[in-house]
């Protein structure tokens, strides 16, 4: 059996956390997936920072309209029920704390929630943050959806954040394609395992003391 | 009788200088003035303050103006894109001046300059390189960091009606920057793509009311509406006119 | 699905307990969720925190509610008026705590709490009794005063119509407190004339987006409107019947 | 020939002011009169804090509708091109500066330009504020339209406010029903002296220090 799972499958997963009704922003990437994983029957509301609740899904080609689009820049579609706002509006929505959930990618998260999403902090890089930020501390529950590893086998769960933060202690979990890590003021704590990760490989993975949740009522 | 709209786009940038402080409103191509920048270029000026979401793309509008080296200085939240070469090669010389601002703290400062706020505690940012140098407080036990507001001397926005009284209303996200820009600005020029009677915008609807707004510019429908408005499509994302496959083989 | 549309007032109004903090809309007879203060009355609850711009008119609602000290605390900005009788003996009696603002800076507050705005700098009230012990700062020349947000536990407001969603619009000045006060409770009540069909709200006008509603209750149209909603007048400026002058002979 | 002119001839004063397509919001009150008596082919608009601009006179009895008021509470119209918003935008409006002319009314003015005429200060009066503060920075120009004496004779122009204040600095014309002061960093200059007053009365009514700008260029 396999220690980890796709992204397709981790986007299915998050997606079943959602509850009906939730108002969510999913950042750009790997989080929209999760909109064509809503279990069947399920309704939740799109938020796209840019200035609109309802969203729907990609259009047809030929319907394409500039107008409306996503904070990704890609075309969208408006659900029944949409409204369109500005930007002040918009992202008064997610300061407010009125969306239950904001999905995000990650380069590293910190144990006490910390997030790092918006630069490598390379010198001489040029800076680009737009929503980051906003989007970190933008809803009641910040979900971070990542692989646990980078590609050269780095952990992205870490001690301490080594890039720039974009946020402090606002995630307050991080779905990956090996677990689910809540942040508890202990520090992480696995709710949930895929495949046949064990405990002692998270730890190993990681290089943190992990708290064992797995058997916690959900 | 109050009449704002201007008969050409030339009209409608007049006063426009050296050294001024515009706000560009628009995300992608939502909302984009794209006339108005154009036409902005053509005019000439330089050593220009520009506030917009991002620094432009490819090599037109916003893009071409920073490649004419004609943007002093940009405020905006998202200034590296995969095509944003004429600024990446500015910024990289020390030719342009870049203030990074997260997006949501950009709006709620332009939209503070339009309401007449002196600053505000923000909690976006908090513990973050933006936060460097900025005052910081705890209030009610959550901390927050101290931000101002960003006026301007000109907003170019892009509305979808108007009329002569300068009311506006957008087009779906094409709204995005458009309303708060036009508070935040000594002078507010719009283009729309068409001007209408007064009274025939609906007073419940109407999202930028003619106060804020001083110069209105017709300039037809966008090319993804029909001569009514109505959408009709055939274009990408960024407006152009799809090619067929025939065309591409 | 969801549904936001609750089947009557009481069920709307479940879970306001003792010591709740609860703004009110309205101004004047416009905007004011009458039906769900009457049942707030009948519900009998206490030691109340009210935002609201007045301190009640007359015997009914809100001044009925002050009126039976029901009342701890009140957060307004006009409470003296002609017919504030149970606010000025409440007030002179010292059994009502009143919490005097301006009226812009109460509509700035209620904003800054659903806007996640920690504090404000305001211009209005600086050298002025209400200035009292608040900070003050001097920024690009100007002098502005420290202001919080105002956050409550529960809004009760009036809109025109509504859908399932939670999606509101509102009627002329009737909109007033109600677009505000929606977004800065934990809970808000919206009593609307008519709950139409999702989608049946054009999302370009929708004011209060369903994201800041958590019931709805249709109540039925307002006196002055007839059953499509359309205008009819026949009251005055309180929504009361027009006495004949036969009748008052 | 009479001293002062009537409060009607006054508004009518005032009105020949305002200039054609500016913004003005009329306080409760007297100032309300100024709407009546624009100059015919003068299009000004007017704002009411309560949400709305583009306001109309007031309806025939049976075409009052509550949903339709100003800042009086009282029963007015739309005008073509009237728009509706919210508090927070329609108090940001006139905090923003976007406003050209307000027009209050008075207890006192001070040379400085502080304004009071909320509250006279009445040991156990209870508060009431409303949009007064507001109005008082809400426009590019504050104009006070006010009799120049109280029903006791006192002059509402003043060295210094004893009332409560309203607004500091914020004054910049007071229309009198004596003459037309402008507030200067040098104190009052008298603008505009109406009937047969002179110069030396308005000095003696006011028990001030005047500057004589009638013969300036308007």
């Amino acid at each position: 059996m396999a220690t980890k799972i796709s992204r397709v499958a981790l986007a299915k997963r998050l997606a079943a956390d959602i509850p009906e009704g939730a108002y969510v922003n999913l950042g750009i990437g790997a989080p929209t997936l999760v909109a064509d994983h809503i279990p069947e029957g399920r309704q939740i509301i799109l938020h796209t920072e840019n200035g609109m609740l309802g969203m729907g899904e990609a259009p047809e080609a030929d319907q394409v309209d500039p107008d409306l689009i996503n904070a990704g820049k890609q075309a969208v579609t408006a659900q029944p029920g949409a409204a369109f706002f500005h930007h002040a509006d918009s992202f008064g929505m997610m300061r407010g704390g009125h969306l239950d959930v904001c999905v995000l990618g990650a380069f590293e998260v910190s144990q006490a929630g910390d997030l790092a999403n918006w630069s490598t902090g390379a010198p001489g890089a040029i800076p680009a943050i737009g929503g980051a930020m906003d989007l970190a501390i933008g809803a009641k529950d910040v979900y971070v959806m990542t692989d646990l590893l980078t590609k050269d086998g780095q952990p992205k769960l870490v001690a301490e954040c080594s890039y720039p933060l974009t946020g402090v202690r606002c995630v307050s979990r991080v779905y990956t394609d090996h677990a689910i890590f809540q942040v508890t003021p202990e520090g992480f704590a696995v709710t949930e395992r895929f495949g046949d990760t064990t405990h002692a490989e998270l730890e190993s993975l990681t290089g943190l003391t992990l708290i064992d949740a797995t058997g916690a009522a959900a | 009788m109050i009449d704002k709209v201007v008969p050409d786009i030339a009209t409608a940038l007049s006063g426009i200088g050296d050294g001024s402080c515009i706000m560009i409103g628009g995300f992608g191509r939502a909302g984009q003035p794209v006339d108005l920048i154009d036409a902005l270029i053509d005019s000439g000026v330089g050593d220009l303050t520009i506030v917009n979401n991002n620094a432009g793309n490819g090599d037109v509008g916003l893009a071409r103006l920073i490649g004419l080296g004609r943007v002093r200085k940009i405020i905006c939240s998202f200034p590296r894109q995969s095509d944003s070469w004429h600024f990446d090669e500015k910024y990289r010389a020390g030719q342009i001046e870049l203030e990074i601002v997260p997006q949501g703290n950009l709006a709620e400062r332009i939209r503070a300059a339009g309401a007449g706020i002196g600053a505000f505690f923000t909690p976006t940012g908090v513990g973050t390189e933006i936060a460097a140098g900025k005052e910081q407080r705890t209030i009610d036990g959550k901390e927050y960091i101290l931000e101002y507001p960003i006026h301007a001397d000109f907003a170019l926005i892009q509305a979808f009606r108007g009329d002569q009284l300068g009311n506006l209303v957008y087009r779906r996200t094409a709204r995005n920057f458009g309303p708060i820009m036009a508070t935040a600005a000594k002078v507010t020029i719009a283009q729309v793509d068409e001007v209408v009677e007064v009274g025939a915008l609906d007073p419940e609807a109407i999202v930028t009311p003619g106060l804020f707004v001083d110069r209105v510019v017709p300039v037809g429908y966008r090319p993804w509406l029909d001569e009514t408005g109505a959408f009709i499509g055939g274009v990408d994302v960024n407006g152009e006119p799809l090619t067929t496959e025939g065309e591409d083989a």
